[in-house]
């Protein structure tokens, strides 16, 4: 079409002194901005295909090349924005769902930004973690049962006893920080590999998400926690058991309510073998899990999961923060749940509709302050784990997350950054130059695993020594101490409903 | 100061005890207990000793001691302490406890004046019998597992009772519900505070003291410690920094904290873990003190699941953070350090006495030739216990405890 | 070691007969085995140390004479190496493990290599002596001979080409003729097109390196070799040279065509050197024949390179393939077998690289095979005249058997590894024709052998 | 002995190794100046082969038995007994081709650019890390040693649990 209504987001600034023709960046883009013209050895770049994503900018050797996001040119209008003129024309183009990708990018608060951590001064000594112990360590799972010892030996040969009550099962962590489900379909198999890997080395867990376990992936099974999602892609008895948990996925933070649909282009031999489902075929989630239409029903489903099983992994359920998610929250966890996972407003996603990702759901922030409070007024938040996920983005979050009440944090987008992500959110294009949301094989070899592993497991090294570094300063030695603990929490510039729901104080307010 | 301080809030507290539950007052301590283990009783006046030879670890904002077998004439019965701030509070206190209780007999606590102690609140004890409404009492199982069930149902009344005194009268405050001991505490230094209550003149088997190092300059006499609920007192030296988590995971057990004080909070963990969850007193420190997951690694297999699984259960009971604690009961005292010793604490033995102080000093005062002097490591419990034999049973909370274990 | 005896007879543990390039891999193959067994090298030549195919550059002037030899100078010393020079053997005692030099010096060995290499092919040529143009007698131009015959040379050794060398400067020499269009008529003739002579080959065959290239490979370096203004007589010989004063003036060739000449370089071939061997002991053809361990039927006794017959991969017979990386690999593999450890040779096949007037040729193996001979033979060629590009692929059962290219030579390399791997192509035999072949384009596993390497996981 | 190891699952087909390793071999071994003023001077001497979304760079393996060494003619082609490296020595070199003719990897190219010489991959011997390896963007190339079935001299993790 000559007639073009919407503006390229981008400019591509190319320094023709510094650019050798070395045409690393037209073989390095996948939406053929670059293109070479070998008779006048020049590179012509066109702006309006440039989706943003500076993988070329990254693999310049000359630093040539500079993507600059260009400002819009339209009239200025504070109600109709560049946004939504953008949107309209799209539209009118194509007459669909507009379609968008990663965890919304509207300015709803962060809370995270809101909340400040504490430190001890004099009365109470902060403790150095290079020099002593500080422990990270986590458990998931149901911690209600009433332990049971015999005793073992006479008196007099001094304390011998012996545990006579089976733990409820569960997955232990070696930091509070596991990777949040993403499916092998959404993400390549090199992303998930170096998931799963990154997980195992560090002992902690991902989460296959709605795509079944990949038969290479077997080996990191133990760190595998496998989610039953709507379309059951991928479950079976073997699956269930492979993993080290199960999560049955109700909603997600970027789409409430809304199903899932992955491509049949994208359904590969290997995601169809995995998936179990005929290769090519759309793979369709539908929006409710057609079995679970109430909360009894669900209680069936983990039931039914955990006999499966044989009561010997944790059992979880993950929806989305909306509205009503405290008394949600606690239904799952009179459900039998042994974890709740809660998505927030900012989580991620490989395809969502822009509608629903940027104006449906809650901030995470407040979500698990309520749910966590609502669990404790009912006495049972000791019943089940909280997870919580939507858009953890350093390990501050993590602390204060857990000091707001969460057991541990799922990190999607921020694992998706470290392995080279530049949140171009056009994910449900399948053309990701950085190999990561994509089945193209010519683009999923960018992502090296042994390269995706390190990255996230220093990923975690880095927020885990930080986590230490700021526990030590608040003078506790185990992260135990610290769950719920929101006496460590002030909040700055937020109205005092906001912190009434946050359970907090205002800063300058003592304990 | 204090007064600018307060100020600063958009509602001022009501009082000093509303001011007390809102705000968590760090404080430094020192704390001192001594138990004839042979149920011997003693006056007061050693620890009032004691303590007082750590006087510089107090600043003049709070004193008091926990005396257990002080009241053997009435033995088995409820010994209330309460204060007052006025006779209003005194008589809508009085209704509830002739509601709930047949008050056997009431006084003034006997005190005496001493420089230092200044505006003392009314300060009255009673000695209780539920009365016959309580369901414990219709109770008609027979045998020790239905006895003690009963007990603690009535344990828990009383429980209930006193939050809800202490909650609902402005002005009225239990500090003490145990039986057959009591606590007596107030804003002065501790051997100031000793005085003014006349502890030389008691005698019990167990005593516990502490002086009390607050941050403020708010003077409330039921802010002091030891804190105390039925049998249980607890003193304390140290800042717990899980406090707010420590504090959560009592709540979600029906305690409220109305102190946000340490001591509070401590006091219902012990009551949570060691008389309703009856946990034995030999674990207690694997979970107020866990030991280092290190160290769990290291332990001989059976040792390792019992502290593994009450770790990963009790995580939200850990006291992370500095303290050196002395709970007092009937039956024991238990001392405990944090798990990795950020306060003093040292103890000593002498025949069947068991002393437990933040410093040697006082020790070595009121015990010149202790058996053996040392410094428990961190997470390392002190624990006494009564040896007496052939009393009757049925008043102690400490033999809920040790119930669990012959039920095995 | 030689102690008791030294009255005797010299002593050796290993002796090695030629001092090129098979038995001075075999020496080092020796040393790198065993470090202190004594080596004696002995050569009938004077220089210490050159490599054979360095003659014509050094006799075009690409090299300078101390830079003809392959082995550092102090390779001998280091390697604690004997070297005899100018030192012939006569004969080989295989009972009493002795060889008898030229100088009647007998020389006992513990093991023996015989790396005595070739000896140049002179025909028989009927030789007529002129004074002032009239014949004076008539005679034959043999081997024994034409060395006496000025401006008549062969050029095999570095002491050929210092002649030769020696003979243009003082001659003025402006035009040569090489006898045999061979592959060390074509060198001798690089050279001298490089000195800017003329030069006139005479081949008797219908066209140059016909041994190892096709007519139209031929034609492209007959071509450029006949645009610089020199000429080539095929399907030819010389008939008759004719000598004035003891030095060549010209010849007759069979058609009859007379030239003047003043310089006759004969390079019609070489033949293995077996004088000294005495075939009823040591067992040999047109060269001396080896097993897998390049041992002869003689006990203790060895040879390698240009002297032996040697399995011809692609022929499945032994034939003599003199050339250098054969000679050294065998060089490597007898050496090794000598000083104790095992190693097999695993067979070759013919293969040459030569560059004339900026034209780059490599061809290996069979490339003449005859398309009708029954096994399933596929020629595949492209012609580039215009870029004198030539390349040749011949395939047998879906192997690569033989190679030519010219003009471009890039990454031939991979041909020979086919070749010498024998891999299977197919399905892929289109791919091995692509102007880009490369690595990639190879059947997989042999691919992978390659790129990942064998048994390598990275 | 070292040598740079092909992850050929990981080859992007950037061809930066190439970019890289002809700067590294030019005369002034600045990338601009190299690429605008001397480009023709310089061969890159590792190859990225490449097939729709197959591909690898490859360059001289620095075989054991290297035959390139065992068919020169003029003794340039040398291996290092102690490094392992194989190189042509630029003065010995007389271009007549043989190297490239046995090389089973075809990593063997005539430079034609001022005498005729081989020109093949020396390992960058005065670099810590070859810069084919060092500015792989995808670690599809490493550089070290195969001991106990693992690489290793290869780029070090940092990260211990």
């Amino acid at each position: 079409m000559a007639l073009k209504l919407t503006e390229s987001e981008f400019e591509i600034e190319r320094d023709p002194d510094k650019c050798i023709s070395c045409q690393v960046c037209v073989r390095q883009c996948s939406n053929d901005v670059h293109d070479f013209d070998s008779d006048d050895d020049i590179i012509i770049s066109d702006s309006q295909k440039c989706v943003g994503c500076h993988r070329c900018e990254s693999m310049c050797p000359t630093g040539a090349l500079k993507i600059k996001e260009r400002e819009a040119q339209f009239k200025t209008n504070a109600n109709w924005s560049a946004h939504h003129l953008h949107n309209l024309y799209k539209q009118a183009d194509a007459g669909g769902v507009m379609l968008t990708g990663m965890g919304s990018d509207k300015p709803y608060p962060i809370y995270w930004d809101h909340i400040l951590f504490n430190a001890s001064q004099v009365t109470n000594p902060s403790i150095d973690p290079l020099r002593e112990p500080m422990e990270i360590k986590t458990f998931i799972g149901k911690k209600s049962q009433e332990l049971k010892f015999d005793n073992t030996g006479e008196e007099e040969k001094g304390f011998s006893i012996k545990l006579n009550t089976r733990l409820s099962p569960q997955l232990e962590l070696s930091t509070p920080i596991m990777f949040s489900a993403m499916s092998y379909g959404s993400i390549s198999f090199n992303a998930c590999r170096s998931l799963a890997a990154a997980s195992s080395g560090f002992g902690t867990y991902y989460n296959t998400g709605e795509g079944g376990l990949h038969r290479d992936l077997y080996k990191y099974a133990g760190n595998t926690i496998v989610q039953v999602a709507s379309g059951r892609f991928g479950v079976d008895a073997d699956y269930l058991n492979r993993g080290a948990a199960v999560e049955i996925k109700i909603g997600q933070g970027a789409k409430p309510g809304i199903g899932g649909h992955l491509p049949g282009e994208k359904v590969t031999r290997d995601i169809s073998n995995t998936r179990m489902i005929p290769q090519g075929t759309d793979a369709i989630s539908p929006a409710p899990h057609h079995d679970i239409y109430s909360i009894e029903d669900l209680s069936q489903l983990i039931h039914a999961l955990k006999e499966a099983t044989r009561w010997k992994k944790p059992v979880g359920v993950k929806v989305s923060a909306v509205h009503n998610i405290a008394p949600i929250a606690s239904g799952i966890v009179r459900a039998g749940a042994d974890f709740v996972t809660i998505d927030g407003l900012r989580g991620g996603t490989g395809a969502a509709p822009q509608a629903i990702r940027d104006n449906v759901g809650i901030p995470i922030e407040l979500a698990v302050a309520s749910v966590d409070e609502r669990l404790r007024e009912e006495g049972i938040r000791h019943r089940a784990s909280i997870l919580i996920a939507g858009s953890i983005r350093s390990s501050s979050d993590v602390i204060k997350a857990i000091a707001l009440g969460a057991d541990a944090v799922y990190i999607g987008t921020a694992a998706l950054i470290v392995m080279g992500c530049h949140l171009c959110q056009k994910c449900y294009t399948g053309k990701c130059n950085w190999g990561i949301a994509t089945q193209d094989p010519y683009l999923t070899k960018r992502l090296n695993p042994e390269i995706g592993t390190r990255r996230l497991l220093n990923l975690l090294r880095a927020w885990s020594l930080e986590i230490k570094e700021m526990l030590g300063g608040a003078g506790i030695n185990a992260i135990e101490s610290l769950r719920g603990n929101r006496e460590h929490l002030r909040g700055v510039s937020i109205s005092d409903r906001e912190l009434s729901i946050l359970g907090i104080k205002h800063a300058g307010e003592p304990w | 100061m204090d007064s600018c301080k307060t100020q600063l809030y958009k509602c001022e507290p009501k009082n000093t005890q509303e001011y007390f539950s809102r705000f968590r007052i760090p404080s430094g301590c020192a704390i001192f207990g001594i138990m004839d283990e042979a149920g011997t009783a003693f006056s007061g006046s050693s620890v009032i000793d004691g303590i007082s030879l750590m006087r510089e670890r107090s600043n003049g904002l709070g004193g008091g001691f926990a005396a257990y077998g002080i009241y053997p004439q009435y033995e088995d019965d409820w010994a209330f302490h309460i204060l007052y701030d006025d006779k209003e509070a005194k008589s809508q206190a009085e209704d509830e406890l002739g509601k709930s209780f047949k008050v056997l007999f009431s006084e003034e606590i006997p005190t005496r004046k001493v420089i230092g102690v200044e505006d003392p609140p009314i300060l009255y004890r009673y000695f209780l019998k539920s009365a016959s409404s309580l369901p414990s009492r219709k109770d008609n199982v027979n045998g020790a597992d239905g006895e003690a069930r009963s007990r603690t149902r009535e344990e828990d009344y009383i429980v209930d009772f006193v939050m809800r005194v202490n909650r609902g009268i402005t002005g009225a405050y239990i500090i003490s519900s145990g039986k057959n001991m009591g606590i007596f505490k107030g804003v002065g230094y501790p051997e100031d505070i000793g005085n003014f209550f006349r502890l030389e003149q008691y005698r019990g088997h167990l005593w516990t003291s502490h002086g009390r190092f607050p941050t403020n300059s708010v003077g409330w006499w039921g802010g002091a410690h030891p804190f105390g609920l039925l049998d249980w007192s607890v003193v304390h030296n140290g800042e717990i920094s899980s406090y707010g988590t420590n504090k959560r995971f009592v709540s979600g057990f029906g305690y409220e904290c109305t102190l946000s004080t340490d001591t509070e909070v401590i006091t219902y963990l012990f009551d949570l873990i060691a008389r309703k969850q009856k946990v034995d007193l030999e674990l207690i420190h694997m979970i107020l003190a866990a030991p280092l997951w290190d160290e769990i690694e290291r332990m001989p297999e059976d040792i390792k699941q019992a502290a593994r699984a009450l770790r990963i259960l009790y995580g939200s009971a850990l006291l992370n953070g500095p303290f050196s604690i002395i709970v007092g009961s009937n039956e024991f005292m238990y001392a405990l350090n944090d798990r990795i010793k950020l306060r003093p604490m040292t103890a000593a033995r002498k025949d069947d006495r068991l002393y437990v102080a933040s410093e040697e000093a006082p020790l070595r005062l009121v015990c010149p030739s202790p058996d053996y002097v040392w410094r428990p490591g961190g997470g390392e419990p002190v624990i006494g216990r009564i040896k007496r034999a052939g009393k009757k049973e049925g008043h102690k909370a400490g033999a809920a405890v040790k119930q669990q274990d012959k039920g095995k | 070691m030689s102690g008791a005896n030294k009255y005797d007879m010299e002593t050796t543990q290993y002796l090695i007969i030629g001092n090129s390039a098979s038995g001075l891999a075999a020496a080092g193959a020796i040393r790198s085995e065993d470090k202190k067994g004594r080596i004696t090298i002995l050569t009938e030549e004077e220089q210490v140390n050159y490599s054979k195919p360095l003659i014509t550059y050094y006799l075009a002037g690409k090299v300078d004479l101390e830079k003809t030899g392959f082995k550092d100078r102090d390779f001998y010393t280091s390697n604690n190496i004997s070297l005899l020079t100018g030192t012939r053997v006569i004969s080989i005692d295989v009972e009493g493990s002795h060889v008898v030099t030229g100088g009647g010096k007998k020389i006992k060995f513990g093991k023996l290599l015989i790396a005595s290499g070739g000896k140049p092919v002179i025909p028989k040529i009927k030789m007529t002596g002129f004074s002032h143009k009239k014949r004076q007698g008539c005679s034959l131009m043999d081997s024994s001979n034409y060395s006496s015959i000025k401006g008549v040379f062969t050029l095999t050794t570095l002491e050929d080409a210092m002649k030769v060398r020696d003979y243009i400067e003082k001659n003025e020499i402006g035009s040569a003729t090489i006898l045999g269009g061979g592959l060390i008529g074509l060198k001798s003739a690089e050279a001298f097109l490089e000195l800017g002579i003329k030069i006139n080959i005479v081949e008797l065959a219908d066209r140059i390196l016909a041994a190892t290239f096709d007519s139209r490979a031929s034609s492209i370096i007959e071509n450029a070799i006949e645009a610089r203004g020199s000429s080539i007589h095929k399907d030819n010989t010389i008939d008759e040279i004719f000598i004035r004063s003891g030095r060549i003036s010209g010849y007759r060739l069979r058609d009859g065509i007379e030239k003047n000449c003043r310089l006759l370089i004969i390079a019609v071939g070489v033949n293995p050197d077996l004088s000294f061997i005495d075939k009823g002991l040591i067992r040999a053809g047109r060269g001396i024949k080896v097993d897998g361990r390049m041992q002869t039927s003689a006990p203790n006794i060895y040879a390698s390179g240009d002297v032996i017959e040697g399995p011809d991969i692609l022929l499945g017979q032994n034939r003599n393939i003199a050339i250098w990386p054969l000679a050294v690999g065998q060089g490597n593999v007898a050496g090794s077998n000598m000083a104790g450890r095992e190693a097999h040779y695993q067979g070759g096949y013919f293969m040459n690289s030569v560059e004339i007037l900026g034209i780059p040729s490599i061809s290996m193996g069979m490339t003449n095979v005859d398309v009708d001979d029954g096994s399933s033979v596929e020629v595949k060629t492209e012609f580039r005249p215009e870029r004198n590009q030539y390349k040749k692929i011949v395939i047998r059962d879906n192997r690569v058997i033989g190679i030519i290219m010219i003009g471009n030579i890039e990454r031939a390399g991979i041909y020979s590894g086919l070749i010498k791997n024998r891999i299977d192509l197919s399905g892929m035999k289109e791919n091995i024709f692509r102007e880009d072949f490369g690595i990639i384009h190879l059947p997989s596993d042999y691919k992978k052998h390659l790129v990942v390497g064998e048994g390598i996981e990275v | 002995m070292k040598r740079i190891y092909i992850n050929e699952e990981y080859c992007l087909g950037c061809r930066l190794c190439e970019i890289y390793c002809q700067v590294k071999h030019s005369k002034s071994k600045k990338m601009i100046k190299a690429f605008k003023k001397e480009l023709s001077d310089v061969l890159p001497r590792v190859l990225v082969e490449e097939i729709g979304y197959n591909s690898f760079a490859i360059q001289c393996r620095h075989c054991a038995d290297a035959p390139c060494v065992d068919a020169c003619i003029s003794g340039a082609m040398v291996k290092n007994e102690n490094t392992g490296v194989v190189t042509c020595d630029e003065e010995k070199c007389v271009g007549c081709w043989s190297c490239i003719m046995v090389c089973p990897y075809g990593v063997i190219k005539r430079d034609l650019s001022s005498r005729k010489i081989a020109s093949k991959c020396d390992l960058c011997e005065d670099e810590d890390i070859p810069v084919c390896v060092k500015n792989c963007p995808n670690e599809a190339l490493k550089f070290g040693e195969i001991k106990d079935g693992g690489l290793t001299g290869s780029k070090k993790d940092v990260w211990s649990k």
